[in-house]
């Protein structure tokens, strides 16, 4: 039972970190532009389709990630150099209708250009398989993504902290005005951010391409776990980013595979089996809720 | 309520409230008579413009309380208080700026009342009867100050605090507003919280001195520019 | 000179109005209404291919009359779903109605589609309650009921001998009845029945569960892209090995196939079709899909082709008189067409009596993942709910 | 922008309008399009639940992306009712408005505490724990929803199963909640809620119940949107969990913005235009999105404060 826990915990962690992924592009973006950017998901969907692509073509799992993540950061600077930028002085309605239309534009795109039907991106055939740790056995690949997750925390955690990047984003985070009068060049830090976040999301879109379906759509199912990450968070905050995904994900995990289990303990089997589903269903929204309730501006406001 | 009449219209006891490890409140005593200007000053970051959020009730305090016109009112909700005749002014201009300033002084009186003669009233109280149909935001600084305070009036409250009145204002522009706080003043109780110290010591009855989060001193404005403490703490190294 | 052009100009508006005036049955107008967008399109599209495929194979005419294909996009949205039918019924005014794929949309449809009298001959929705006691005259299933699929692996699980099972399904009716239909031929141990949310991405809490609770075999109903998510993560987790994974045709046909690639080797599901089934049609149906589109037929598209052929049957033995509504049942009920998937007929609640195979995947002759089927679980297999039917 | 003020100009392209859809069924009957007068019914539903959307966001400056689960609510309550045999619609909908209106209480007492995109997020949070729930629930059909036997009865010898009666019974809904709204918002309570979506803080400052005014508006919308929700299960025949879905609420928020917040007949605008331009490009090609995208993103760029914005400065340019 006590392994069991451990491994759902696990679970846990790793679904936290790939919500974090994808978390933590839509944070910065969000946090420094003070943009709703719906397309962030049609991003993430972008990515994954190079990846097969590239995969398909060229057999090469490492080298469809690479060409997935530096293609999407292109597409994504484009799109703000083009569309976005336009947006970041309009009020957040706009926002929410111009990126609801290019989640259409590109959703569109991608069927026109690989069909209706989901496409293929196969893991490593080195990964593919389980390996053992501390007495039981987990997928190697999971282990790949947990991996990349850390080590995407972490550079990101570099990058904020200790770089001049990031002394600009942290500037640009609160308060843009005064960053402006810093000498920071915002609209060119805004491209290079945008185009941050865009290669978070291909990471994203690459590496979950093996565990999920690659098809259109697949960017706004994972979108909404997205933004109940960073809003239990702190928009802003990619550390609440980091901790919103962990907390999102371990309970989700752990409230999927004990609720049913603890459930039948205290109420009549009939009504345990239709009711512990149903909330495990609606759990992190529940979180999410509760959360905000408590702490109207989530767990780390990144605006004291 | 004998005794209510010859208590201070507002009385705070050791009031704290504390940021993180930051104590922006430190125990604050302080008692506002009724009838009189009292002038709050003390150097930037003494605490001034939060000790405002909690007699206004933007803001709770952790511990201490608040007491108008002998009521405890340390919960009780901001509008409610306004309600009771205490209502507060804005240190950073805070107006509808999409608003007349017509319709900026109607919607302060509607939360009262109908409307109507009064809000005129209002507007010539202030100063603005020339601009009764301009839009806030197209104000000149000094007439949005003056709106600023029109607004806090329009409630028509017992105790009126007011952040910064002058914040930003000319000498000209000054000179108005001070006349219009002197004239207030005869009305209703005022707590002014202010930096220009001719304008303070014009004005106020008695003044009260804040540093780091405490009243150091409290008194009439000869006594209180005489104390040492405070010539120490405040007025010495202006 | 001039007058003859006149006269050869009035001669040919003449004809133009006469061809207006033709009366409606020396056509033939079908509506299909099929999910086009969004996540479920690659179904919908699928049917779509597969009757237009039929209808080329007919010279574009059903029972010899010519015919035009009105296509409308459901959005998998009742609300538009609806919206569109009532065009088709009511400005189009079709003969027949095809394409719905999903059961939601089949019964927020149907009602008014039934009401007007027109035929729905279903290429994919099955629903028990229309099966049941809401069968209806105009409702026509040409693909199978809900049910069956999972009957059919029910059968074969109980078949093999396998003793502890385990179901896994999303958590709505859809997925209950799944394993109402598994349990009804599979009498075993059920090990563990897992209801998920509908939608879901990540599976390794199910995954940990399967791997402690250890069933032989696994049943799963996840349509879609969760099927994918599942499928994709059960083999890296190495569960393939000790669990026997089943699946219903329709999570193991060639869009799934498609998305999933080498992880899908090995799975066994149940299917009234399949693309090596043995007929001249068949064989006729599976290349030019093939040549036309680029791809194998899945399961859907020969649903779409045999709707067609349908059509073309009633249309035919109907002699044309589309608005005699009696002779058009009763020549659809006939069923007169050569089905891809070989026999072929209806039960008296319009649903299908056919067999059901058992497909393994595995790769094919030339070296591609594909199905192959590996014998028959039921032969003339009826559904549940026929019982509960009125209609004769 | 100050107080929502209805120019003459427009209450009189208003009225125009009207008596436009008040003829509409006699016209489409007459060609013999009988269909497009249950289109239009669709159109003048969603009109209403964007209305009501409206209320919320356009005057009390409040983000609902949970909006959709009170038209739900209010298309479950009649389909429930109808089947247990309360089948006046003088029973039905106004139950359902009182239980979209409960919801809308519930929902906007606890989510009002948060503000901005958190408060986008709790009403999203609290639509999906309602779409997961139902999805769930068997017997009230899961996600094939829950069907309406019959349409509702409306006695005085109208039959809504007529399409025709039923537009006219859509359009006075419609009618009355565009009147309603309109005084609301003109009523010393719009006043109030707009200056509390301009400035919250100095409201509060001058006395006013802020939190309280805001609930007030959050349910009242609600309650409209069960009204449309009464109607919208009696146009379809059909109760479902897809009526609830985030992409519902997010299509009502987009009908809203599209057409112009804050502005009294952005709501009905947005949705007429949004579902005519879907019926219209469907027709053409299944790739129809790209160009709703595309129109909707033009929307954005050149008409910032939507159609009825746009409508505005077409009509100053006219006429100088």
């Amino acid at each position: 039972m006590t392994q069991l826990v451990l491994e759902q915990a696990l679970n846990g962690l790793q679904f936290g970190l790939m919500l974090f992924l994808l978390a933590a592009g839509l944070t910065l973006v969000f946090g420094i532009m003070d943009m709703i950017n719906l397309a962030h998901g049609s991003l993430y969907m972008v990515g994954a389709y190079i990846a097969a692509s590239v995969a398909e073509q060229s057999g090469s799992f490492v080298l469809a990630v690479i060409v997935a993540v530096g293609a999407t950061a292109i597409i994504g600077a484009l799109l703000e150099l083009a569309v976005l930028r336009r947006l970041y002085r309009r009020d957040h309605l706009s926002q929410v209708l111009a990126t609801f239309a290019l989640i259409l534009v590109s959703n569109e795109a991608v069927r026109m250009i690989w069909g209706d039907q989901p496409v293929m991106l196969a893991m490593p055939e080195a990964l593919s398989g389980p390996v053992e740790i501390g007495g039981f056995m987990y997928p190697a690949y999971r282990l790949l993504i947990v991996v990349v997750g850390v080590v995407a925390a972490a550079s990101l955690y570099l990058l904020v902290a200790k770089t001049r990047l990031g002394m600009w984003v942290r500037a640009g985070a609160s308060n843009r005005e005064m960053a402006q009068a810093m000498g920071v060049d915002v609209r060119r830090l805004f491209t290079i951010v945008f185009a941050i976040g865009a290669a978070l999301c291909a990471l994203a879109g690459a590496l979950l391409g093996p565990l999920l379906a690659v098809q259109v759509g697949m960017g706004e199912s994972i979108l909404i776990l997205a933004f109940v990450v960073i809003v239990i968070g702190g928009i802003g905050s990619v550390r609440g980013a980091l901790v919103g995904s962990l907390i999102v994900g371990v309970s989700d995990t752990l409230g999927r595979a004990l609720l049913p289990t603890l459930l039948r303990e205290i109420v009549p089997l009939e009504i345990a089996a239709s009711l512990g589903p149903a909330l495990a269903s609606i759990l992190i929204y529940l979180l999410m809720a509760t959360i905000l309730f408590w702490r109207p501006e989530g767990l780390f406001p990144a605006r004291a | 309520m004998a005794e209510h009449a010859q208590a201070p219209l507002l009385q705070l006891a050791g009031l704290v409230r504390h940021f993180g490890g930051v104590y922006a409140l430190n125990g604050v005593d302080l008692s506002v008579e009724r009838g009189e200007i009292h002038a709050l000053i003390g150097p930037n970051g003494a605490g001034k413009t939060t000790l405002i959020h909690h007699i206004s009730g933007a803001m709770h305090p952790d511990a201490g309380s608040v007491r108008f016109d002998g009521a405890d009112i340390t919960r009780m909700a901001m509008h409610t208080r306004v309600a009771h005749g205490l209502a507060r002014s804005y240190q950073i201009t805070n107006v509808f700026a999409r608003l007349t300033v017509f319709d900026n002084i109607a919607l302060a009186v509607e939360a009262r009342h109908g409307g109507g003669d009064e809000t005129q009233a209002v507007i010539e109280r202030i100063g603005l009867a020339g601009a009764t149909g301009v839009a806030a935001g197209a104000l000149s600084h000094g007439e949005q100050r003056q709106l600023e305070v029109g607004l806090a009036l329009a409630t028509a409250p017992r105790l009126l605090l007011l952040d910064e009145p002058l914040a930003g204002m000319g000498p000209e522009e000054s000179e108005r507003m001070i006349e219009l706080l002197d004239h207030l003043g005869r009305d209703m109780t005022l707590l002014l919280v202010e930096h220009d110290m001719d304008a303070v010591f014009r004005l106020a009855d008695r003044v009260s001195v804040l540093v780091a989060g405490k009243v150091i001193a409290s008194g009439l404005p000869d006594d209180v520019r005489a104390d040492a403490e405070v010539r120490r703490a405040y007025l010495g190294d202006t | 000179m001039h007058k003859l052009k006149l006269a050869a100009l009035l001669a040919m508006m003449g004809m133009a109005a006469m061809a207006q005036a033709a009366p409606q049955n020396e056509r033939v107008k079908v509506g299909m209404l099929s999910t086009l967008s969004g996540p479920g399109a690659g179904l919908g599209v699928d049917i779509r291919d597969g009757f237009n495929l039929g209808l080329k194979h007919l010279n574009g005419k059903l029972g010899g009359l010519p015919a035009e294909v009105i296509v409308a996009d459901d959005q998998q949205n009742p609300d538009v779903a609806k919206q569109a039918s009532e065009k088709l019924l009511k400005k189009d005014k079709v003969d027949f109605m095809t394409g719905i794929v999903f059961s939601n949309i089949m019964l927020a449809v149907g009602p008014s589609v039934f009401e007007n009298k027109t035929f729905f001959v279903s290429a994919n929705a099955g629903p028990s309650q229309l099966a049941g006691e809401q069968c209806n005259p105009y409702f026509f299933n040409v693909a199978w009921q809900n049910d069956n699929l999972h009957e059919a692996v029910g059968k074969y699980v109980a078949e093999r001998g396998f003793r502890k099972v385990a179901l896994l399904a999303p958590n709505y009716p859809g997925g209950t009845d799944a394993f109402a239909g598994f349990k009804r031929q599979y009498k075993g141990k059920v090990a563990e029945e897992i209801l998920t949310k509908l939608g879901q991405l990540d599976y390794a809490a199910e995954l940990a569960q399967l791997r402690a609770s250890k069933p032989d075999a696994l049943y799963i109903f996840l349509p879609g892209g969760m099927g994918i998510n599942f499928i994709k993560q059960f083999v890296a987790a190495g569960l393939s090995r000790d669990i026997q994974l089943f699946a219903p045709g329709f999570s193991a046909d060639e869009d799934i196939i498609k998305a999933v690639g080498a992880p899908m080797m090995g799975l066994f599901n149940s299917s009234q079709w399949a693309h090596d089934i043995d007929n001249p049609q068949n064989r006729k149906f599976v290349a030019d899909f093939q040549k036309d589109y680029g791809r194998l037929p899945s399961l859907y598209a020969s649903q779409g082709y045999d709707a067609a052929l349908l059509m073309d049957a009633a249309v035919r033995d109907s002699k044309g008189k589309l608005d005699d509504k009696d002779a058009v049942k009763k020549a659809l009920e006939a069923a007169k067409f050569q089905s891809v998937r070989g026999a072929f007929k209806f039960n008296h609640n319009h649903y299908p009596i056919q067999n059901y195979y058992l497909r393994v995947i595995g790769k094919d002759a030339q070296g591609r993942i594909t199905n192959k089927t590996v014998g028959t679980v039921f032969t003339n297999h009826a559904d549940a709910y026929a019982s509960a039917c009125k209609m004769k | 922008m100050s107080f929502y003020v209805e120019s003459r100009r427009r209450r009189y392209a208003a009225s125009v309008v009207l008596a436009g859809l008040a003829a509409f069924p006699l016209l489409a009957q007459a060609l013999d399009q009988g269909f497009y007068v249950s289109l239009m019914s669709r159109v003048l539903i969603y009109a209403l639940a964007a209305t009501s959307l409206n209320l919320v966001l356009g005057f009390g400056g409040m983000v609902s992306f949970g909006h959709a689960a009170f038209v739900g609510l209010g298309a479950y309550t009649v389909a429930l009712l109808t089947s247990a045999g309360a089948v006046s619609a003088w029973v039905a909908w106004p139950a359902a408005v009182a239980v979209s209106a409960l919801a809308a209480l519930f929902v906007g007492a606890v989510s009002l505490r948060t503000r901005g995109v958190y408060f986008i997020m709790i009403t999203l949070a609290f639509a999906q724990m309602l779409y997961y729930l139902i999805v769930s629930l068997k017997t009230w059909g899961g996600d094939d929803g829950l069907p309406l036997a019959a349409r509702n009865i409306l006695g005085a010898g109208i039959d809504l199963k007529d399409d025709a009666n039923f537009y006219y019974a859509v359009l006075a809904c419609l009618v009355a909640t565009l009147l309603l709204v309109g005084r609301l918002i003109r009523s010393r309570f719009g006043r109030v809620i707009q200056g509390i979506r301009e400035n919250e803080a100095r409201m509060e400052a001058i006395g006013y119940p802020v939190f309280g005014y805001k609930l007030a508006c959050f349910t009242i919308g609600g309650a409209l949107a069960g009204l449309a929700g009464a109607l919208l299960v009696n146009q379809t025949g059909l109760a479902s969990p897809n009526q609830m879905f985030w992409t519902q609420s997010g299509m009502l928020l987009v009908m809203v913005v599209l057409g112009g917040v804050g502005s009294l007949y952005g709501g009905a605008l947005g949705a007429a235009a949004l579902l005519i331009l879907e019926e219209v490009l469907s027709g053409y090609t299944i790739h129809w999105q790209l160009g709703v995208g595309a129109v909707l993103l033009t929307v954005v760029f050149l008409a910032p404060h939507g159609l009825a914005g746009l409508a505005t400065v077409v009509a100053r340019k006219r006429h100088g």
